[in-house]
């Protein structure tokens, strides 16, 4: 008996999971026994380096495609894609988070979380500058377990890093400083109701493991291979589906996402919206194409009739949103229809152009969609934000600035060209119709311009509307949230005027190993 | 001279200008109207000496330049012009320093209660548009194509909706959703025939020549036709898919209005030959007599709906409907003469209902109201200005003299051979077109003074005044108002200032001359039409009679 | 074929006659002001110029072989197998248009000087006096259906602006948009008929479409005479299309005179006769015309005895009159040299009734009405002798012009033999005796009796720059008509264009004719005074009257029936289009909008905000997609 | 007692857990409904391990214990936070967001 062999581990592969996760840890530490004072720097840098560390180690690793840790982590082309995007993503939300110029109290996070809302107490800390920085160290973790999540090349550890991207999330949307009742109230829905699809997640690997014998998706491919309609297999497969749905923002699986966008500090919204759907899809993609590729006619029915669910459900009740980030939620319900007809085309073998299309539509998404609730952060009334659609009327007038970015971020949502909603969007209606599955990219069609309709209401309301006599007011962001709009802004417009060299960066990224 | 990249410069210099324009400090805001004229003649320039480059004997794009733009899409920046884009670029380089001299003190929509606000970005957009609209002429890549049609509705949006009239908002999103509505289906045609190039040549090619080569299974062929023809057909706008038109015409402002019918709307005209049938030949053939039918349609339920017009704007948006409707029988009905008539009829159309829109838009600078019920009896005050509107509206009734009449001609005589029964409908046109306008016309300008005219008046005879000055009440944001508050004092009305005989003269002197000697523009544009006309397999040499030969049809 | 014979001399430089008053025009028209003092004498002077031209033009054409010149000017419109150039056909038809019109033009323009001396848009009159000219010239001298267009519907937009000259009197204004519309339903036929030539014969010249016109097929060449037949009607105010040419009086009198007698409006007699070959190849269609031209001349002669407006009596007159031109015409060759001599002597009678009639009302501040005239035979005398004589050209006293033309008319109606030579001989000489009647009536109610004149009108006679063309005219009228038919026969000159006829076989001897036709008109005159001048004329016309006279009161219903057929459904369409554009169409848009508007909110009540909902959603899905799942699988 | 006992009691009790999140109002419960269901899940794959001989089921069932403590610290934390605010545990109260 040799005992137990120690398992195969290429750190190098594991470079990125190791930056943010190390971030995470020594944040961790900091916050127990860093003085007050320098914490909030220090924090912010440790994060930052997490973040960028990984960044930069994805690049280094490109071309990397192997196998390591027992099986149990895929460092191929699209997690590696995949965690670049999540890091550049997690990078810029760290700087939104980071943000001192606009909140009178120098911070969007509330200063003690378990002071209860409205309390005496409540009401002294909410105009007192100091700042609680556990919003790092826990967005590190939820970083690292998004980009584990995209790696991730069995069910356990799947599982294990949707419970490690999710738990601090929970904790974030309750952070809020202002409005702090809703920002609980986000926190406790997003708790509960993630717990609950966690539980079917795991109910699905339970029984994809009953029906196979393994989490292995290398396994399960070879167990589908033989035996594909098995009913405790496709069973196991829906469940975990819903799990992975449920993350994506996926009709029917959505009901939590307005909510919690709603109410969650924006900053942390921004981090969700952007960030979470690249992990989720991340994962998706793995789950479908890896271990499910050879029983691809079980589940691509469902997958289109959940896209057009989706892309139906969050054009049409965007419609008629006054709220700008429950809007945006609706839009990212609908973005998430379009990125699964995205899914839909990557071709029986996983080949095809949709893997591709994919993640670029990702990417893109993922930047504007953070430039955009960045630039909601901006407008201001009163102590906190002012999101009701009502008092952006006539933003342009107060602010041509963030009014023209706002513009081109709505633009870009909603398609037009020579922005990068436009490439993306493409790029997956081409791997759609390519693959035959025409109808859905028309239903992708009508639904974008349904939902035009709503990004199109906020650029009426801002350029043509009157301003309301006592409006908000745009505040002067710091230099991170000027970093997050800028970089955003220019990488919305370069994705959109010249995408071709991403493109081949997506394409050459698009192999899936395991 | 050809190795000018004269295209790239008529995109490049509005898209600078505009950018010039956008980014001037607020104390120089003065200089933009002056700058968009400079930079609108410009473009002029180079449309004519792009003009002198062309060869008309010589291949059918020319002009040519690409660059490698997106390679993973097989996207290519490619433009190049056949003689029907140079014609419309010729088009372009004429309306818009007219626009602008038109727009000159055009004033934002009224804000209460505080001061003027800018109009750098009126200018800017304007520009922009121009750039844009070069572009989609210029595209031989149809992607590069899809780019700029949609992109056009940007600048489009905001001059509608920050500048238009008092329901501005509603015609800007209306129209923006109806265009992108009809841009995405067109948007699954254009990755379907990537697709289909994809398989055919072994990589997806988004280039107009190559794509004219495949060879599309005919259900295929349907299916992208009709993507392409549904954008088209709300562009153009073909009736049932025009109700936006009315309500953006009506809304702009009258310099947006102008470009709006006379050179946006000639995208959806300009698709149909220039996509539509090389294509797809085959589903243009099975097709075009459902299209027919709704061309026809279009000619009298629209003139019948004009004649019900109160609203001038609105009356002539209708009016537009019908041309349109008449550029599509041309164009379907699959003849060299008619074809030709109908890229004519885009030409002068944008002319026409160009300087109809532009005096019209005199007449409400002048009166505070889009209402005809609102005049009467201006002629007697303004005859000039009433002069100029009668040509506008004679060249919109396709008198002969004017330049609409050469090409409503070639339409039908070039598609009654073909489709009779279609033809002799749309022939009936005529009348209502003579009733729309004369109507408008009698009412606006003829019988005694009602209305604003009819409030007192310091001076009677205020044409007698020797030197005119501009109207007092700006262009603008008046031009879009339904009914403006009658301004205290008593109301004169000048006649045409020197602008404003700038302004229209250009096309006054076009439509004259287009409608006595337009065989120069005709040879302009003959070979591309007969080459789209071989495209979709007909035989472009002409009408062939055979007299004698076979027993002849009778007439229906 | 003339064509072949190089053209040289004044004919090379034919296009100024048209060029001529168009220039005039342009000059007026946009000089402005600058040209108010002397715009009026250019305008006259270009016609004079232009009226020598074509008289040297004549001169000289006689001269060529085949009495014809093509002058070729440059390409107009030339793409796929549509050639058609811009140019013109000088023959013998054109010629004796290119002389009426300049000739009886100029004498108007000379008129007009006198006659809108006082009015402060006298340099516009002018301008669209010859911008008229030069229509119509083009119109008679162009050398394709294309060109004949172009003037057809140019003379159109001349008669439109002359009629609303008085634009601010909403009457002239109405008139004038009627006859512009009126005339473009005739266009349509027109236009119509040009693209079935070109669809057949691929061509629309006249030396192409009358070459090959005999291969078509005779449903085909029907149609295409029954289309020019349309537009004949509508410019030339023939039934069912005549409705507008009375109304078109509400214009200066001596644009009535110009266009709305002497020349225009018989552009459909133009266009019959040089069409003359397709209607050789079609008996349909001519007779046809002939019908038109009975029923016509039989509807003005009976609605002019009841009006008491002159210029509408003399206009309901010219109607007639057509009518004869069309029954001529409609006869074939052995009645378009009679039409055509007849339109030519009805030329100069009508428009110097006409210039008369201005007169008169020049004399009595713009009275119109002929109960309020009387006794003016002494006050205008210069008036009331050229008017006179106008008068009996056109009822056809014996050996003025009206009786040598109309005879030959009657005549050779008669000669057509069977029973349609009857009925149209019996209908022409009927619609002589009506002549007389109504034009004596005139004549008496005007001229004669007490005077019933508006008090404070102090009526005179009218400056000699308006009595000259008068006089002038009246000499036409008196001698014309001899020297067409015995001294200068025009048949003889016709020949090579309508061919020699064939001598026709009298059915009933010519001189029979002249003395019935005689008998006839004198039993009208004789009606004339039995009605009218033996009795006071009232003021006010009666209104106890026979349903006869109320019909011709009301023009025979035909206003009455427009309405009714194409008026009034014709706004009721157009109401309910619009309707059904705002509500329909844009309501299928808008109820889109909003049903998707109203689907988004009823959904997202679904979004309670409750935590239990949304799981039991979730479940809900859940259970959907494993079952979805386990069916597609098992299935 | 064969496996499939094992699993229609586990599946039982996931089905009561599920239903449990449905009706109960209490945050508290409901969160102990989710646990239910997550041990549901432990049994399945005890008994999916068992059958098949293999222990990779009995380590998950560990590995999920391990997290459903984790999730007991954050979800006890959130819900104790708007317990405080609120004086309810009740998740009906938690209703501001909505439509």
């Amino acid at each position: 008996m040799d005992g137990v062999a120690a398992p195969d581990l290429s750190f190098a592969a594991l470079a990125p999971l190791l930056f943010v996760f190390g971030a995470a840890a020594v944040g961790v530490l900091v916050e127990a026994f860093a003085p007050r004072a320098v914490r909030h720097p220090v924090q912010v840098a440790i994060a930052l380096t997490g973040a960028v560390g990984a960044f930069v180690a994805t690049l280094l690793l490109a071309g990397t495609r192997e196998v390591t840790a027992g099986g149990a982590l895929a460092v191929d082309g699209v997690a590696l894609f995949l965690q670049g995007t999540i890091a550049v993503l997690g990078a810029l939300s760290v700087l939104l988070f980071s943000e001192r110029a606009l909140d009178p109290a120098r911070s969007a996070f509330v200063a003690v979380a378990s002071v209860p809302a409205g309390s005496v107490r409540d009401r002294e800390l909410s105009t007192d500058e100091r700042v609680q920085t556990e919003v790092y160290p826990l967005a590190s973790f939820a970083l690292g377990g998004m980009m584990l999540f995209t790696a991730a090349n069995d069910l356990l550890v799947m599982f294990v890093a949707l419970e490690v991207l999710s738990l601090p999330l929970y904790l974030m949307s309750g952070l809020a400083r202002r409005r702090r009742l809703l920002s609980q109230e986000a926190a406790v829905k997003y708790f509960l109701l993630g717990a609950f699809a966690s539980a079917f997640f795991l109910y699905g690997l339970a029984l994809v493991y009953g029906a196979t014998g393994s989490v292995r998706l290398s396994a399960i491919r070879d167990a589908a291979v033989v035996e594909g309609g098995d009913t405790l297999l496709v069973l196991g497969l829906g469940l975990l589906v819903v799990g992975l749905m449920f993350k994506a923002s996926v009709a029917p699986f959505h009901t939590w996402t307005p909510d919690v966008y709603q109410g969650a500090p924006t900053a942390v919204t921004a981090f969700m919206a952007a960030a979470t759907k690249v992990a989720a899809f991340g994962a998706v993609l793995r789950l479908l194409y890896v271990a499910f590729g050879t029983a691809e006619w079980t589940w691509r029915p469902l997958v289109y009739a959940l896209a057009i669910t989706s892309m139906v459900v969050g054009a049409v009740l965007g419609l008629t949103q006054t709220d700008v980030k429950r809007m945006l939620a609706y839009s990212s319900i609908a973005h998430a229809g379009f990125l699964l007809t995205g899914v839909i085309g990557l071709g029986a073998d996983g080949s095809g152009p949709g893997l591709a299309a994919t993640m670029f539509y990702l990417l893109a998404y993922g930047l504007t969609t953070l430039g955009a609730f960045g630039l909601v952060t901006l407008v201001r009334s009163g102590e906190g934000e002012a999101t009701h659609l009502s008092q952006w009327a006539g933003l342009a007038q107060r602010s041509p600035v963030v009014a023209a970015l706002m513009g081109l971020f709505l633009l870009a949502l909603a398609g037009i060209p020579l922005t990068s909603g436009f490439t993306g969007k493409f790029a997956v209606f081409r791997a759609a119709i390519e693959t035959g599955a025409w109808p859905l990219a028309v239903v992708a069609l009508v639904t974008s311009a349904i939902a035009a309709f709503f990004y199109l209401r906020v650029i009426v309301l801002m350029y043509f509307s009157e301003p309301a006599p006592e409006g908000p007011t745009v505040g002067v962001p710091g230099l991170p949230t000027t970093i997050v709009v800028a970089v955003t802004a220019a990488a919305t417009l370069v994705l959109g005027v010249l995408p071709g060299s991403v493109l081949d960066l997506a394409d050459s990224a698009a192999v899936l190993v395991g | 001279m050809t190795d000018v990249p004269w295209l790239l410069l008529m995109i490049a210099v509005p898209a600078v200008g505009a950018a010039v324009v956008a980014g001037l400090p607020a104390a120089r805001e003065a200089l933009a109207r002056p700058l968009a004229l400079a930079v609108s003649l410009l473009v002029l320039l180079l449309a004519v000496l792009a003009t002198v480059a062309f060869d008309t004997g010589g291949d059918r794009f020319q002009l040519t330049t690409a660059v490698a733009w997106i390679p993973d899409f097989g996207v290519d920046f490619a433009l190049g012009v056949d003689g029907i884009a140079l014609s419309m670029l010729l088009l372009i380089g004429v309306l818009v320093p007219v626009v602008v001299g038109a727009s000159w003190h055009e004033t934002p929509p009224p804000r209460p209660g505080r001061g003027p606000r800018s109009m750098r970005a009126f200018w800017a957009w304007l520009l922009l548009l121009e750039s844009l609209m070069v572009g989609v002429f210029a595209a031989t890549d149809v992607f590069l194509f899809y780019v700029f049609f949609e992109a056009m509705l940007v600048p489009m949006y905001f001059l509608i909706g920050s500048f238009g009239g008092e329901n501005r908002q509603y015609a800007a999103v209306k129209f923006f959703l109806y265009s992108l509505l009809g841009g995405l289906v067109m948007l699954a045609s254009v990755i379907g025939l990537y697709v289909v190039s994809n398989s055919q040549l072994g990589e997806g090619t988004f280039a107009f020549d190559a794509l004219r080569q495949l060879e599309i299974d005919p259900g295929v062929q349907k299916l992208l036709f009709l993507g392409f023809f549904v954008a088209f057909a709300i562009k153009a706008p073909l009736v049932p898919f025009h109700t936006w038109l009315p309500d953006a015409g009506t809304q702009a402002p009258i310099g947006a209005s102008v470009l709006l019918v006379g050179v946006l709307d000639k995208v959806g005209t300009f698709g149909f030959l220039r996509y539509c049938l090389p294509l797809f030949p085959d589903a243009a053939r099975d097709l075009a007599p459902w299209v027919l039918v709704l061309a026809v349609v279009g000619v009298l339920y629209a003139a019948l709906v004009a004649i019900g017009q109160d609203d001038m704007k609105r009356l002539v948006s209708y009016t537009s409907i019908a041309h349109f409707g008449f550029i599509a029988l041309g164009i379907f009905a699959f003849t060299t003469e008619a074809a030709t008539g109908a890229v004519l009829y885009m030409v002068n159309h944008g002319i026409a209902t160009g300087l109809l829109f532009v005096v019209v838009g005199m007449v409400i600078a002048r009166s505070g109201s889009r209402r005809i019920s609102d005049h009467g009896g201006l002629a007697a005050r303004a005859p000039l200005l009433a002069g100029v509107f009668l040509l506008a509206g004679l060249a919109s009734l396709a008198l002969p003299g004017t330049n609409s009449f050469v090409s409503e001609f070639l339409v039908l005589i070039g598609s009654f051979p073909e489709r009779p029964v279609h033809t002799v409908l749309a022939t009936l046109g005529i009348v209502l077109a003579a009733l729309y306008v004369l109507l408008m016309y009698q009412r606006v300008m003829h019988g005694p003074a009602r209305g604003v005219l009819a409030e007192p008046d310091a001076e009677p005879d205020a044409g007698a005044a020797p030197e005119p000055a501009d109207p007092p009440h700006g262009g603008g944001g008046a031009t879009a108002v339904l009914a403006a508050p009658a301004p205290a004092r008593t109301r004169r009305v000048p006649d045409l200032s020197r602008r404003e005989v700038a302004v229209v003269s250009p096309l006054v002197a076009l439509i004259l001359l287009l409608g006595v000697y337009p065989q120069p523009l005709i040879d302009l544009v003959t070979p591309a039409v007969e080459a789209t006309i071989s495209d979709v397999g007909a035989d472009p040499g002409g009408n062939t009679p055979q007299v004698g030969v076979t027993p002849i049809e009778e007439d229906d | 074929m003339p064509a072949s014979v190089p053209v040289d001399g004044l004919l090379s430089v034919a296009w100024l006659v048209i060029a001529l008053p168009l220039a005039g025009a342009a000059l007026l028209l946009l000089g402005g002001r600058r040209t108010d003092r002397w715009g009026h004498l250019l305008a006259t002077g270009t016609v004079v110029a232009a009226f020598v031209l074509a008289v040297a033009s004549t001169l000289q054409l006689s001269g060529r072989p085949g009495h014809a010149a093509s002058i070729d000017l440059f390409t107009f419109i030339r793409t796929g197998g549509l050639d058609v150039s811009a140019g013109l056909l000088i023959d013998p038809l054109s010629a004796v248009f290119m002389l009426l019109i300049t000739g009886v033009g100029a004498l108007i323009h000379v008129y007009s000087i006198g006659y809108m001396a006082h009015d402060s848009g006298r340099r516009r009159f002018f301008a669209y006096l010859n911008l008229f000219v030069a229509a119509m010239l083009l119109l008679v001298l162009g050398n394709s259906y294309v060109a004949l267009y172009v003037g057809w519907e140019g003379v159109g937009l001349a008669s439109y602006l002359l009629i609303a000259f008085w634009y601010t009197r909403p009457a002239a204004a109405t008139a004038a948009k009627k006859a512009f519309l009126m005339n473009r339903i005739g266009d349509v036929g027109l236009a119509l008929a040009i693209f079935l030539m070109f669809a057949q014969l691929g061509t629309t010249s006249y030396a192409g479409v009358f070459g090959e016109v005999g291969l078509l097929a005779g449903g085909t060449v029907t149609a295409i005479g029954l289309l020019l037949l349309l537009g004949a009607c509508g410019k030339s105010g023939q039934f069912p299309l005549q409705a507008w040419l009375p109304d078109a009086m509400e214009g200066p009198t001596p644009v009535s005179a110009l266009i709305h007698a002497a020349t225009m409006v018989t552009a459909g007699v133009y266009l019959i006769a040089r069409s003359a070959p397709v209607y050789d190849e079609t008996p349909t269609a001519r007779t046809v015309v002939l019908a038109v031209g009975a029923v016509t001349l039989l509807i003005g002669a009976i609605v002019g005895c009841a009006y008491d407006d002159i210029k509408k009596v003399l206009a309901y007159s010219t109607v007639s009159q057509i009518g004869y031109m069309f029954l001529a015409v409609g006869l074939g060759p052995v009645g378009y040299a009679a039409g055509i001599a007849h339109l030519l002597t009805h030329g100069f009678f009508k428009a110097g009734l006409f210039l008369g009639a201005g007169s008169v009302m020049h004399a009595m501040d713009d009275q119109v009405d002929m109960r309020r005239f009387g006794g003016l035979a002494k006050r205008l005398p210069v008036t009331f002798v050229t008017f006179g004589l106008g008068y009996l050209a056109l009822i056809g006293f014996p050996f003025l012009s009206g009786y040598w033309t109309k005879d030959a008319i009657i005549e050779a109606a008669l000669d057509r033999g069977g029973w349609s030579g009857w009925v149209l001989g019996g209908v022409a000489v009927l619609g002589a005796g009506l002549t007389a009647f109504y034009m004596t009536r005139l004549m008496l109610m005007t001229f004669f009796g007490k005077a019933r004149w508006t008090p404070g009108v102090h009526p005179h006679e009218s400056p000699p720059s308006m009595t000259a063309p008068m006089v002038v005219l009246a000499v036409g009228s008196v001698a014309a008509g001899f020297l067409l038919v015995q001294v200068f026969p025009l048949a003889e000159w016709l020949e090579p264009v309508f061919g020699e006829p064939a001598e026709a076989a009298h059915v009933v001897a010519p001189a029979v004719v002249g003395i019935v036709v005689t008998a006839v008109m004198t039993v009208g005159v004789l009606a004339a005074w039995l009605f009218v001048g033996r009795r006071e004329v009232p003021t006010t016309a009666p209104v106890r009257v026979s349903p006869v006279v109320t019909a011709a009161r009301r023009a025979l219903y035909a206003d009455t029936v427009n309405e009714a057929l194409v008026m009034r459904p014709g706004i009721w369409l157009t109401r309910a289009l619009v309707w059904l554009d705002n509500r329909g169409v844009d309501g299928v848009v808008n109820g889109a909008a909003a049903a998707l508007g109203g689907s988004s909110s009823r959904l997202g009540r679904a979004q309670t905000g409750f935590v239990r909902s949304y799981a039991l959603g979730m479940l809900g899905g859940a259970v959907l997609v494993a079952g979805a799942l386990v069916a597609v699988t098992t299935a | 007692m064969t496996i499939t006992n094992y699993l229609v009691l586990a599946a039982i009790l996931f089905t009561i857990g599920a239903v449990g999140v449905l009706v109960r109002r209490n945050a508290i419960v409901v969160f102990m409904c989710i646990e239910l269901m997550l041990n549901s899940v432990n049994l399945t794959l005890i008994t999916f391990a068992r059958a098949s001989g293999t222990v990779e089921g009995q380590v998950i069932a560990l590995f999920v214990m391990v997290v459903a403590a984790a999730e007991v610290v954050v979800g006890l934390a959130i819900i104790m936070a708007i317990y405080r605010t609120r004086r309810s545990a009740s998740v009906d109260d938690v209703n501001l967001l909505k439509y």
